[in-house]
């Protein structure tokens, strides 16, 4: 059993209580410890990102990319942030001063607070919170309060329509992903991460793809990406939110979008791809949080992908996708889960076993062939719609009996 | 005096204070924010009260919903978030007098009350109050009328909005 | 341990000034605000209750998520008809919406 | 999972299938057929398990799966509604689970699913096919798709859940339950073209008709259920003490035994049920349906259903019979409507040329031969002519469908549209352009027409004659005249369809149709002859083979009914019918050149075949006795007589003197009294509410502030009396 961070904490602990100091402080001093450790060890991956998303950015559209400072540019974020460091830092004109620089700690602080709950390792974990799944909801919510006070402190009309724009998408948007949420709750039967990436023997992507499928589609319009990235259009509304911030906070806000596609790859990791879960894992604790990243990473990129590779949706087509579509759909496969797990278990099939996985993916497989099926006979009304000739003044149109 | 009534006092405090701010500040979209706050602190409030699952919901129905809609209509209705003039109508002392009382009222028969020295009873670890609370909505000798009447109301809400603020032009 | 009584005044002062807010504010969604005041104070008391009387019966905690919902339902219709409001007359005054007087 | 359980859950699958097509599914065709495809395919396979687990239990007839439940609490009592399956309904079921699937399947290609939307189709209107350009330029007419596809596959789902319902239901409620919505169904699918006035007058036409009979047969189970307390099968036709105490009980009638009127008013219910004589003249009009609606009305199941209930209660009609072996008033009854019918019928069948209607009007005579059948006693042989007719007609409707479907194409591409594609003289030759059809109608035509040894019909006809010339000379007579006019009739058909050289342009260009029409022919083609195996007498194989199909089947009844000596008179006959039937059909209708007018014409006369040709002018003769007596007690005299003259009259007289007391109430009282108090009530409220005006300053905070501080004031007088008052 190879543990380092818990073996750690443990001499550390030992040492605080050979000063002589109360075990409350000691546990103190530690989690203030583990707070700082994470949060710092975020933050450099952070800035690791923005060379990756250069990177693959370049990669998708044909280019290079940063290649000259360092070995493949590596060194270039850090001149990312010294320029973002050295520029002026602009507070416009009848700008609302403490709600303008509170905003982008904000942003920042939520996506950090995001982390608490999302476990590394077998045997490391912030906090093991027994409502850890509607956590990640709320903080989220914290978080679009951050883009919105933003918007609306910088007194600048684009910003606050950006501003209102994230309103529409993170309140609609919201629905789903809860929705979709609840599906590996009940899979797992509790609504604490640890515990859910504790049950996936099998991961639940192959119990509950749709979920799954759901869950990233909201993910990337809470994240406020491409194809969902009104809030920030650069073609319609300049910058969006942003528009006025210059120099270390328009840098937050631009490490707060990056980190959050990361926790948010952390979290679809932890909830459907098994979380630190891998070979080995039992053995050395501290390859979990290889796993985790690798899987996170991996998602990071589908959103990259995603983004890379779809054009901006108008806002009125995004929100009828949402309610018209993703929201029902959400709701009949939590409800058809819920029935389905009920039913498998009355039939004797204990929950996570292989079978129960297997059916759980047909239930699934039912439901998204039915629901094309629909689609497609509804694109055949609409096509047969927008196609048929209206003309304007025959007399079955305007109500005169023919004669 | 133990930390957690240090705890608690500081939040009330912050509390309180952010829903005098709440309602007396001038500029609609603060009075939002401060709102924010306050719901934050009774957020806190719930933890210090062993109700982390109402915490949470806390977070995500007010700040997370209600708050932002209400900025959001704010921002609607733009031109008087920050209109100059008078932020309270012109009989603003009488419910000054009447808060007053009714605040006098309930202090007096608070303190007449001989519960108001209960002390709270310790929960086992093994009471998993969240798992207590979700039987407690859907069990049929449980909440489960008042459950269904809520999520009929909403339903209702819901449609109303949509119908209140349909632009039929 | 917090004494019950304290949680009692915070919530009677946290509901007076929610009353105050709603009885004196001009504006249609600062009175609103004013009710989120009100309710959040109402359940500060239940929970309040449920923990220092019956801990082991969710009555409290159950009725606290049942004003959660009541005050979502009540915030999207209010504001629903300040925008429709909005829309007719160019304002949400609360003292000048008073067309319903003699 | 037990067999009773699953029997409940047979009739299942379609009535969902109906929900979730009209609720959901009503858009999306494909889901649509899937589903009631689907829901066929499960109830058959309930149907397949049930069936092999009930011939493979030892004794069915004494123990069968019976399972019920109270439904209706009547006062003290229950009615109780409950399935059972017996030898009799586990056949039925058999072949009804068989014919039902087939004919679902059949209909996804009778309908034209894959085809383009049709030109100018619209819903309650046959498709009238559609134009589709190909790579090259030129412009086709193909069939197009039917514009109701969905609601089709709705309505069969429903039918085929009443015929289910009433197949397995265990007492004489349930079975009318599933018969009622069977006549609904028949209702809704005959004028499923509700655009053609012709379908809708049939439609109209059959359902009037039936609910002659389904009236007597209520009328019939009331009185059954008045006597015995209950409508379960085997607490009344499993029971002798029953059985003897209704035969012995006199009834309203003279002569009639209470099981004797019973039995008739319920029979009369079949009469409507599976046309016969007097009822029968809704059936050949039904033909306006689509075809697998013919097949599944008038072939698989719902005027068997007529048939089957009579062989249901054929104890309570036979009630006497065992002692005494002389024949119940009922029987005789039925014998010689059965009788009359099967000849009757068969005899307009040979003037017809709409090639449906010859199956239309076969059937009723076949209907007929197992009613004589049940008529002179013989149970097992009606129930086993009951079976193969399903099968072998519904082939045959089924295969005269995908005819009709063949012309029709034929006619899309001349375009001619004044060919009727139903026509027998229209077609001809037809053997070569539709291969599959042709061999598989064939095989249904021999069946029905009993050709010897092979096909089905020939055991079960055979075993009727040999009942009835052991009974009932005379109707053997009659009904061996009635096979031979089959056997013409129906090589007449076979020859004009497919025989000779094409007589149109349209039949020279008829094609096959698709497999999903052709597949069920041939299945079906493979029971009509393979059914009738299980049934061969014993004699036939030397006793080596015992008759597995009478000693199942009769199981069913409480005296199992002894298989009848073999007598060479009988088979002799049926060779000779069935052969010189045949032959005489292919010498006469050898080769029809086109335009040469029907043979029969000569051969019978104008004068009679006219007459055949009208149907002996039953419609007419309804007309006048019935529709128009109708009329004129609706318009001349209720309306003009009873109505203006008598009843008018009085109202007028009292109108007038409610006038003059109305009159004077109103001065008297009305005014200074009722209508003073009034107005000083309003004036005064006015005065109140002027009074009380100001209050109301419209701004919601006043009006709380207001309401607050009076609650605060009367809390506090409140509290001060309290106190006060300690």
């Amino acid at each position: 059993m190879f543990d380092p961070i818990n073996a750690i904490a443990q001499w550390l602990a030992e040492l605080l209580a050979g000063w002589g100091l109360s075990s409350g402080l000691v546990n103190l001093i530690l989690t203030l410890l583990g707070v700082v450790v994470v949060a710092s060890f975020v933050l450099i991956v952070d800035i690791f990102l923005v060379w990756v998303e250069r990177k693959v950015v370049a990669r998708f559209q044909d280019r290079l990319g940063p290649n000259r400072l360092g070995p493949f540019g590596l060194i270039q974020p850090l001149a990312d942030i010294i320029k973002l460091l050295i520029k002026e830092d602009i507070t416009p004109v009848g700008a609302d001063k403490v709600v303008y620089n509170l905003a982008p700690i904000l942003a920042l602080a939520t996506v950090l607070m995001l982390w608490a709950v999302i476990p590394f390792a077998p045997t490391m974990l912030g906090a093991d919170l027994n409502v850890g799944v509607l956590y990640i909801v709320a903080v989220g919510a914290v978080g679009t309060l951050g883009i919105i006070m933003a918007g609306w402190a910088s007194n600048n009309k684009y910003a606050l329509l950006g501003a209102m724009r994230t309103v529409a998408l993170t309140i609609a948007y919201e629905v789903p992903m809860v929705v979709s949420l609840l599906v590996p709750v009940i899979l797992a039967r509790s609504m604490s991460i640890h515990q859910i990436v504790n049950m996936q023997t099998i991961w639940y992507i192959v119990a509950a793809p749709l979920a799954a499928a759901i869950f990233l589609i909201s993910a990337i319009a809470e994240l406020g990406r491409a194809p969902f990235d009104l809030a920030e259009a650069e073609s319609e509304i300049v910058a969006g939110f942003h528009i006025e911030y210059t120099g270390m906070k328009f840098g937050l806000f631009y490490a707060g979008e990056l980190l959050h596609a990361l926790t948010m790859g952390a979290l679809f990791a932890s909830l459907f791809m098994g979380g630190w879960r891998g070979p080995f894992v039992e053995q050395a604790p501290i390859l979990g949080v290889l796993y985790l990243f690798l899987k996170a990473m991996f998602i990071y990129w589908v959103i990259m992908w995603v983004k890379y590779s779809l054009p901006r949706v108008r806002i009125d087509h995004m929100l009828n996708f949402n309610w018209k579509f993703l929201t029902p759909l959400a709701l009949a496969v939590v409800m058809l889960t819920a029935l389905a797990d009920k039913a498998l278990v009355e039939f004797g099939v204990s929950a996570g076993s292989l079978s129960y996985s297997l059916s759980m993916l047909a239930v699934n497989l039912l439901i998204g062939w039915i629901t094309l099926s629909l689609l497609r006979s509804y694109a055949r009304i609409e096509r047969r719609r927008v196609a048929a000739p209206r003309p304007a003044a025959s007399p079955e149109y305007s109500g005169v009996a023919k004669s | 005096m133990t930390p957690l009534q240090i705890i608690f006092i500081l939040v009330a405090a912050m509390t309180l204070g952010a829903g005098l701010m709440v309602v007396t500040a001038r500029n609609l979209v603060h009075s939002a924010l401060w709102l924010i706050l306050a719901l934050f602190g009774v957020a806190i409030v719930y933890v210090l009260l062993q109700a982390g699952f109402l915490a949470v919901v806390q977070v995500v129905i007010y700040i997370g919903a209600i708050a932002i809609l209400m900025i959001f209509a704010i921002m609607l209705t733009r031109n008087i978030a920050t209109e100059s003039g008078p932020r309270f109508s012109e009989n603003w002392s009488w419910a000054l007098v009447i808060a007053l009382v009714l605040f006098g009222t309930l202090a007096w028969m608070l303190s007449g009350w001989e519960g108001i020295a209960a002390q709270a009873p310790a929960i086992s670890p093994r009471f998993d109050t969240v798992r207590e609370l979700g039987l407690a909505l859907v069990s049929p000798d449980g909440f489960v009328l008042a459950f269904e009447v809520a999520s009929v109301l909403l339903l209702a809400a819901l449609i109303g909005a949509l119908v209140i603020a349909w632009d039929r032009r | 341990m917090i004494p019950l009584s304290w949680l009692l005044f915070f919530a009677a002062a946290l509901f007076c000034i929610g009353l105050y807010g709603v009885l004196a504010r001009k504006n249609a969604i600062a009175i609103l605000m004013g009710i989120e005041l009100m309710l959040n104070a109402v359940n500060v008391n239940l929970v309040a209750f449920w923990r220092y009387r019956t801990p082991e019966i969710m009555a409290g905690q159950v009725f606290a998520v049942i004003v959660f919902a009541v005050a979502a339902a009540e915030v999207a219709v209010g504001l629903a008809l300040f925008i429709s409001v909005y829309r007719r007359r160019k304002t949400i005054a609360a003292d000048e919406i008073d067309m319903m007087k003699w | 999972m037990t067999t009773e359980t699953l029997i409940w859950l047979i009739p299942l699958p379609p009535v969902l299938a109906f929900f979730l097509i009209v609720l959901f599914t009503n858009r999306n065709r494909a889901l649509s057929h899937s589903l009631a495809v689907g829901a066929a395919f499960l109830s058959w396979l309930g149907s397949m398990v049930v069936f092999f687990r009930a011939v493979s239990t030892e004794h069915l007839g004494e123990h069968p799966f019976v399972s019920s439940i109270p439904w209706l609490a009547t006062g003290d009592t229950y009615f109780r509604i409950g399935v059972q399956i017996d030898p009799l309904s586990a056949a039925t079921l058999f072949f009804v689970a068989w014919t039902v699937l087939m004919i679902f399947i059949y209909s996804v290609g009778y309908h034209n699913y894959g085809q383009p939307k049709g030109d100018h189709d619209r819903p309650g209107l046959p498709p009238h096919g559609a134009t589709v350009r190909d790579a090259h330029g030129h412009e086709h007419h193909v069939p197009s798709i039917e514009p109701m596809y969905s609601r089709f596959f709705a309505f069969i789902g429903l039918f085929a859940f009443g015929m289910y319902t009433l197949v397995v239901s265990d007492n004489l409620l349930t079975l009318f339950v599933g018969w009622e919505i069977m006549g609904l169904c028949s209702y809704l699918l005959i004028g499923f073209w509700y655009g053609k006035p012709s379908a809708r007058a049939a439609m109209i036409k059959a359902f009037i008709t039936t609910r002659i009979g389904d009236v007597f047969m209520l009328l019939g189970i009331a009185y059954l259920y008045s006597l015995t307390g209950t409508l379960n099968y085997r607490e009344i036709f499993y029971n002798e003490e029953v059985l003897r105490h209704l035969a012995e009980m006199p009834s309203y009638i003279a002569g009639f035994s209470a099981a004797a009127l019973i039995g008739v008013l319920l029979f009369i219910g079949a009469i409507g049920k599976s046309a016969q004589f007097p009822l029968h003249v809704w059936l050949p009009d039904a033909m306006e349906g689509p075809t697998p609606v013919s097949a599944m009305i008038h072939a698989a199941t719902m005027v068997s259903a007529g048939v089957y209930m009579v062989i249901r209660v054929f104890p309570l009609l036979a009630a006497g019979y065992e002692e005494t072996h002389h024949l119940t008033q009922p029987m005789l009854f039925m014998a010689f409507i059965g009788a009359f019918t099967a000849l009757f019928a068969a005899t307009i069948a040979v003037a017809q040329n709409d090639i449906k209607r010859v199956l239309a009007y076969s059937t009723i005579s076949q209907l007929g031969y197992m009613i004589a059948a049940l008529g002179i006693g013989g149970y097992v042989a009606a129930a086993f002519h009951l079976i193969t007719h399903a099968f072998f007609k519904a082939l045959l409707f089924l295969g005269s469908g995908s005819v009709i479907h063949g012309m029709e194409h034929g006619v899309l591409h001349t375009g001619n549209h004044h060919v009727d594609p139903q026509n027998m003289f229209n077609m001809g030759g037809l053997r070569k352009k539709m291969p599959i059809t042709y061999w598989t109608f064939l095989i249904g035509g021999l069946a029905l027409s009993g050709f010897p040894f092979v096909t089905a019909g020939f055991w079960s006809k055979d075993e009727i004659l040999a009942d009835a010339w052991a009974h009932a000379p005379l109707v053997f007579v009659v009904l061996a005249l009635a096979a031979l006019l089959t056997a013409f009739y129906t090589m007449r058909q076979i020859s004009l369809t497919f025989g000779g050289e094409p007589r149109t342009k349209e039949a020279e260009h008829a094609v096959e149709s698709k497999w999903t029409m052709t597949l069920p022919l041939v299945i079906l083609a493979v029971f009509a002859v393979a059914a009738g195996w299980v049934g061969i007498p014993e004699w036939m194989t030397g006793g080596a083979i015992p008759n597995w199909f009478h000693e199942f089947v009769g199981g069913t009844l409480l005296s199992h009914p002894e298989a009848l000596p073999f007598n060479i008179v009988p088979l002799l006959t049926s060779l000779v019918v069935a052969l010189g039937g045949l032959g005489l059909g292919l010498f006469v209708y050898r080769d029809i050149r086109a335009g040469a007018s029907d043979p029969m014409e000569s051969f019978l006369g104008a004068g009679l075949y006219r007459l055949l040709k009208n149907k002996y002018y039953f419609d007419e003769a309804y007309d006048r006795l019935f529709v128009q007596p109708a009329y004129w007690l609706a318009e001349t005299f209720t309306s003009l007589w009873m109505d203006r003259k008598v009843i008018d009259g009085v109202l007028h007289w009292f109108a007038y003197i409610s006038g003059v007391i109305g009159e004077f109430l109103r001065n008297a009282i009305d005014k200074p009294i009722v209508n003073g108090f009034g107005d000083w009530v309003g004036e005064s409220a006015k005065k109140l509410g002027v009074f009380f005006r100001p209050i109301q300053t419209g701004r919601v905070q006043q009006y709380m502030i207001l309401a607050l501080f009076s609650i605060a004031v009367f809390t506090a007088l409140f509290y001060y009396l309290l106190l006060t008052a300690r």
